[in-house]
């Protein structure tokens, strides 16, 4: 065992070499090996002291600890309280079972990972060959299979970056008039196609200042109308526009 | 001779991955000690010999004072249809900004997408149409009744989406990709 | 048959070119009409066994449902030290048994992630994304609806994988981790 994370001496350094963990269940896994116990009869009071020794240790050398390794400090002393408690024959479960699964779970983990390092470090040295190809007729790189809804919304994020750089804000173009009675009906029918509309960046995007606040107008009358519903999850974040179900009432659009 | 064929299989190796003409000092370099000049052309002969032979679809160039592997020009067709053949199963960064402002953005007319893109899209947007990920949905009533575009059954499909209010928030792709993460 | 040794010319030359898999579609479509799968698939063999010889410096792999022309491991000295010291970054232990998560119970959530690792996931998951190792696959219908992630092709590549199925089995790593510890 290496005593600087469990021996409970205070290192001279920070910089000792330290196993590092990849977790709690890393630790509590390198604990159980460390006492050559199984898995399936963990000495849960040897086991939880040498935990926080451990993370006591950890502290001592000005580890960051996560709060996980702290949750399962709290969850090992539970178990280690339930063990003393006298069971009933035979109905409660072990205490320690769920704690174990996630252990063999965890252990399977760390062995398939072992077996990815194991692949790639067979790999050394097999490089794709380059040739001089003819050059290809379009500028495509990505595989459509490997591409996914992030990458889409990433596009999205690129072009509005663009967009927006490229458009400074003294931005004008044709007056055209724009009906809130028309902008109602477009934006009612696009928030009942999505589900969940984002308001803030189409109204940001709209070519037109003008449109952009008659779509306003439209979205609040389509609110007041009781016919969608907005969502802010916090200040200057996104507005969503979802549909409550209650059909537009035509007659009630005045034409402004 | 193992030796020969060894350093040959070597120098395969490193024309192969080089993308440009390797000199014969860069070779002998990296063959290593003991390792004549006069060994490592024997070797460059033997790799240019065996490509000779029928069944070899790449062959031993000697080009601006080095060496490099190259297909052969009988295959240039093959090649270029293959290329073809593969633009045609990817996307371009244009296709998938295209795509990203249908999706985010439907339905929309062409003049609105060339807008937020501050490019002429109509190219890349028949290829998506082509491609089945995007469908012409009606036509906008304003002047000139432009067509509107949104993204089709496959795109939802490809995607593993249920429907388009399961495209990610914004807030969602900067939580996996992290800041300033949109370049690949 | 001088048309078997012609067609696997033009494979190679294609091999050579993609450096990425091809897939054998593609292939049989570029060869054109009149041109089995199963003649371009004895073809593909005819130039992975030419390759298998003493005295080549590649091979042929057969990774992500396709096939790629690559070097052989044999020659890591050699290319490294012609191409400068550029070892691929290493998978850190983090991103290995996230990775490990997320390519045995695909798709899979980052809430689920987090329960079988015990520690907070996000930021690897975020850089084997950024990696292009793993993408989103949809969502899972539950409440959240959180994202679900899967490995990607270039996965596959990277780990020399045909297809996941190649994945070591969860009975074979076993045995592997061994230890004692897995007794029932």
């Amino acid at each position: 065992m290496d005593p600087a994370v469990v021996g409970g001496e205070a290192p001279l350094r920070p910089s000792v070499v330290l196993p590092v963990f990849e977790g709690p269940l890393d630790l509590l896994l390198h604990l159980v090996r460390e006492e050559k116990v199984s898995i399936w009869d963990i000495p849960i009071a040897r086991i939880c002291a040498q935990y926080h020794e451990a993370l006591r240790a950890m502290e001592e050398m000005d580890l960051e600890i996560a709060g996980e390794y702290l949750v399962y400090a709290a969850w090992l002393l539970l178990i280690k309280s339930r063990l003393l408690l006298p069971r009933h024959e035979g109905e409660e479960k072990d205490p320690r079972q769920e704690l174990v699964e996630r252990l063999v779970e965890y252990e399977k983990v760390k062995a398939a990972a072992a077996e990815l390092a194991g692949l790639v470090e067979m790999r050394r040295g097999v490089e794709a060959v380059r040739f001089a190809a003819p050059p290809a007729p379009e500028d495509v790189e990505l595989d459509l299979e490997d591409v996914d809804v992030l990458a889409l919304s990433r596009a999205l994020r690129q072009v509005l970056e663009r967009h927006v750089r490229e458009h400074p804000q003294t931005l004008q173009l044709e007056p055209i008039r724009f009906s809130v009675r028309e902008k109602i009906i477009e934006l009612f029918d696009l928030i009942r196609r999505q589900r969940s509309f984002p308001l803030l960046s189409h109204l940001l995007t709209r070519p037109d200042r003008l449109e952009s606040v008659t779509l306003l107008l439209a979205a609040l009358e389509l609110v007041r109308l009781g016919t969608a519903r907005s969502h802010q999850r916090r200040p200057f974040a996104e507005i969503y526009l979802t549909p409550t179900g209650t059909a537009l009432p035509m007659d009630a659009l005045t034409d402004a | 001779m193992p030796e020969l064929k060894h350093l040959a299989a070597m120098v395969e190796a490193i024309l192969a991955v080089a993308g440009e003409p390797v000199m014969l000092d860069a070779l002998v370099a990296v063959a290593g000690q003991g390792v004549e000049p006069g060994q490592v052309e024997e070797a460059i002969e033997f790799v240019r010999l065996r490509h000779e032979g029928e069944g070899s679809g790449l062959q031993v160039e000697h080009v601006a004072g080095g060496w490099r592997l190259a297909t052969r020009s009988e295959h240039e067709w093959a090649l270029r249809e293959y290329l073809g053949y593969r633009a045609r199963a990817r996307l371009s960064q244009a296709a998938l900004e295209t795509l990203a402002v249908i999706a985010y953005r439907q339905p929309i007319t062409m003049p609105e997408i060339n807008f937020l893109r501050g490019v002429n899209s109509a190219a890349v947007v028949r290829t998506l149409v082509e491609r089945k990920l995007v469908v012409v949905a009606g036509r906008k009533q304003v002047v000139g009744t432009p067509l509107l575009y949104r993204t089709s059954k496959e795109f939802l499909v490809h995607f593993g989406l249920r429907d388009l209010s399961a495209l990610p928030t914004p807030e969602e792709v900067e939580q996996v990709s992290g800041e300033g993460a949109s370049e690949p």
